[in-house]
């Protein structure tokens, strides 16, 4: 990378519009600032032709009917994007958002539901490690894949954490780019479950001095009121 | 049936019994935090919580000063926070009960209420610990499927709460209350039995009768009482004209991490 | 998908396609009768109609013009006039397949459409003949019920329409419409696949970023075309400011009892 | 009674009126001009208590959710009384509103629905005669009672015709009073159910002077735009 201020918020945010790039509409719930940059970033590259919806935002909110009506949306194969995070995620792509031994999460919100009816969730937790990504979830709040014989439209296609990116295909995970300064082993060594690993992993690729420009200006003043913190601490920083 | 004309915050908040399952907005829907501040003034007790769709700083003060017998909710947080101090500790303590949900199905619980009806279906869930959970869940087999399809799906049974409570831009005198684009807020009351919202202002026509406020007014049928409470949401924002109070909140999230600070800043909030 | 910008009368009503599940708002409803005289003009076929929740005029014009195969609906009269005459004669002449429902069915299927739900359960109905025509309409036992109690119940499989018509208002350039009060619409929007709407008029801000207009709206998210059809309810009233053409609905009552008089009525309102 | 100008219409308006006196709520459905005038009528009379609901005119629809409040408004209890019609009404009180032999009635519209949930439905029809009270409807539209085992909190409690008014109890209809001109004899005459006879049938009390200036003023404005030819014809008319 260059010499720039890249704080990880913002490259996270670039690497996550690139999963949902293509996507017609794309919704973030709530407690989710990086997701949320994100969708904002893939608003502007996609000139006009994404509708972004993001929980508790009065701007971005294209809804009418209420608090039911991105669900509704989402069930009516509306929704081609959600990103979905997780206390823990494990190999087959299930994921944890309730509560491990006697550690509460706040909950699962929509995920049980969007997880089975959104064609593209994108899977998001920057904390790379084997506390999060884990052999088995503790409690299964969302499925990968199945249950068998169950009505589906949806699944993960992707997860990004703070050290690479991995695509999901046949219920499993392939290891497809590393963050700078990580490598396959690296990877490997934070992992808990196994992850096939692509014909040619690469170096994810950060912002583009455009999409900085936009995360660092239009897109943090227009986070500011829901996330305060979050724009003031990380979008902005200076140091990466 | 309607009280006549608007109540005092006191007063509306003393019509919420003991026990009474009580429905209540998201922090992002219009908490009536005056009300709120009220109710545990007043001393409530073994309130059943439903949150529509979540729950966050409303529900956390009531199970602080334990108001609360029962939770049921798809997500417990205090914004950027994460999950409620006073909610954790009580987890560890135990006595509360939660019962934990999904957003599609919290809404579709009151959309089942509204109707009138038993249940409603629901996409998704099936295979998860949240619904192995939830043995009020029945999974049947869909009747419309083809003979040769298992097509499970999860059923969501009718809530009827008690009360729902919020906090409301408008109200005119015949107790017609402006929601906007808050559409949930009306499912809500048409769903629940005693409805109770505070408002910043009383709005001097009728609602109903302005072709351009009446698409977003839930009628006076729906409307148990009515209090005027200017800033009710405070610290909680509401709409573009009252951001929320982020020093208070983030000052609730570090003081009630334990008891003796939750005791000062819940008695600092009650005056 | 949306067309950028609004089309013309004949371009929306031409991307109707012969043998569409068409939905069609009630005669009191936002009924786009300017966009029907194009539809029967480019001489439609084979129309499956779906009654929101009930049919009059419109129907009545389709049904003599040849252009409808199939219609469900819960009730099928022109205002005081009673029964359609040319729906009564095509009864008679055999070849229309109507499919009798019930208002509260014809909304429930439009809400399970809505809600990517395969049905939804609904009160009433039970031993009627209406519901031993619809072997569509299972009865099921509540599986909420206790285990001494039967409790049957109907259900409502979800109908998404392939297309919705209808007329409102106001659209802006975005392709949001402004509905007001007829939420009926809105729901019968989300759950069609592709809706046309005519408008008295295009409104030249955002209606989303209004906050007084947004509650009423119908967002662009679920509008494939709008076309500008001031007056485009005639014969039928729309809103307080279009009243009905009482004269005209009349002679269409009168007229269209006989084959030759619909002819003559109908050449004439093509003109 | 008086030399006055008593229509037909504004007599029954008034009757039926008296049927939903004490409820809080009552909607009206289309093509109904008698049933909207009473109602409009009672909730003069109940200063304020009342809510009208009258469907299609924009000036009593205290509804703000489509379609569909009215008929979940009654399955949530809240709808106490609603008024219906029939092609046919039989003694069990079942009504039929779609098709006897070849002949065609306009539909069912929401009464399979709301005979089962209205707790008070007021039956109406201004045509008394063997051809409309029959021994048993052709077709079903909605049941006076049951089915066995079928949750159900409406049904029927009276039945006002152009002759009579009954009231419906366990099942079946009883006459209570019988209007101007008619007595026991000659309702049994154009009546095809058997019906039981209260033991004092009177004479059907018609519209008190305060009702008639109330119907033939401000409810005839008040439905002219919703019933022209109703209004014109039949409220405002000169013969009785």
């Amino acid at each position: 990378m260059r010499e720039r201020d890249v704080t990880k918020s913002a490259f996270l945010a670039a690497v996550l519009a690139r999963c949902i790039a293509g996507s017609g509409s794309v919704a973030v719930g709530s407690n989710s600032p990086i997701p949320a940059a994100a969708a904002l970033l893939a608003e502007h590259k996609a000139a006009g032709r994404l509708t972004v919806f993001i929980l508790g935002s009065p701007r971005h909110n294209p809804f009418t009917d209420g608090g039911r009506e991105m669900f509704d949306f989402a069930a009516q194969g509306r929704l081609d994007s959600f990103f979905l995070g997780g206390g823990e995620i494990d190999g087959t792509g299930d994921i944890n958002l309730l509560r491990t031994g006697d550690h509460r999460f706040p909950g699962c919100y929509g995920a049980p539901y969007l997880m089975a009816l959104v064609p593209n969730i994108v899977l998001f937790r920057e904390e790379h490690s084997r506390r999060v990504l884990v052999p088995r979830v503790d409690f299964v709040s969302a499925r990968g894949s199945g249950p068998e014989g169950a009505y589906r439209t949806g699944g993960p296609k992707s997860l990004v954490t703070g050290r690479a990116v991995f695509r999901f295909t046949d219920g499993g995970f392939t290891l497809v780019s590393c963050h700078p300064g990580e490598t396959v082993e690296t990877i490997r060594a934070e992992t808990g479950f196994d992850f096939a690993v692509a014909a040619d992993p690469r170096p994810t690729e950060g912002p583009t001095d455009e999409d900085l420009q936009l995360l660092q200006g239009p897109i943090a003043s227009a986070l500011a009121p829901l996330y305060p913190r979050f724009t003031a601490r990380l979008l902005r920083g200076s140091h990466a | 049936m309607r009280d006549p004309g608007p109540v005092s915050v006191n007063a509306l908040a003393g019509s919420i019994p003991d026990g009474a399952r009580l429905a209540l907005p998201a922090d992002y829907g219009g908490v009536a935090m005056a009300a709120t501040f009220a109710l545990i003034r007043r001393g409530a007790r073994r309130l059943r919580l439903f949150g529509v769709p979540t729950s966050g700083l409303q529900t956390d003060l009531l199970i602080g000063a334990g108001a609360v017998e029962t939770l049921e909710t798809a997500g417990m947080a205090l914004g950027e926070s994460g999950v409620g101090p006073r909610f954790r500790d009580a987890l560890r303590a135990g006595g509360l009960v939660v019962r934990d949900s999904t957003c599609p199905a919290q809404h579709a619980a009151l959309q089942a209420g509204e109707k009138g009806i038993p249940f409603l279906p629901l996409r998704g869930i099936l295979g998860t610990d949240l619904l192995a959970g939830r043995q009020d869940w029945p999974v049947i087999r869909n009747p419309l499927a083809g003979e040769a399809d298992p097509d499970p799906i999860v059923l969501i049974p009718a809530v009827r709460p008690d009360v729902a409570l919020f906090h409301a831009a408008l109200a005119d005198a015949a107790g017609n209350v402006w929601i906007g684009l808050r559409r949930e807020l009306a499912t809500l009351a048409h769903a629940a039995r005693r409805t109770l919202v505070t408002v910043e202002a009383l709005h001097p026509g009728n609602l109903l009768e302005d072709p351009l406020m009446a698409p977003g007014t839930l009628p006076h049928l729906y409307v148990a009482q009515v209090a005027v409470a200017p800033g009710g949401s405070w610290p909680l924002a509401f709409g573009e004209s009252h951001p929320a109070d982020d020093g208070a909140l983030a000052r609730y999230s570090e003081a009630a991490k334990t008891d003796d600070g939750f005791a000062a800043i819940l008695a600092e909030w009650l005056r």
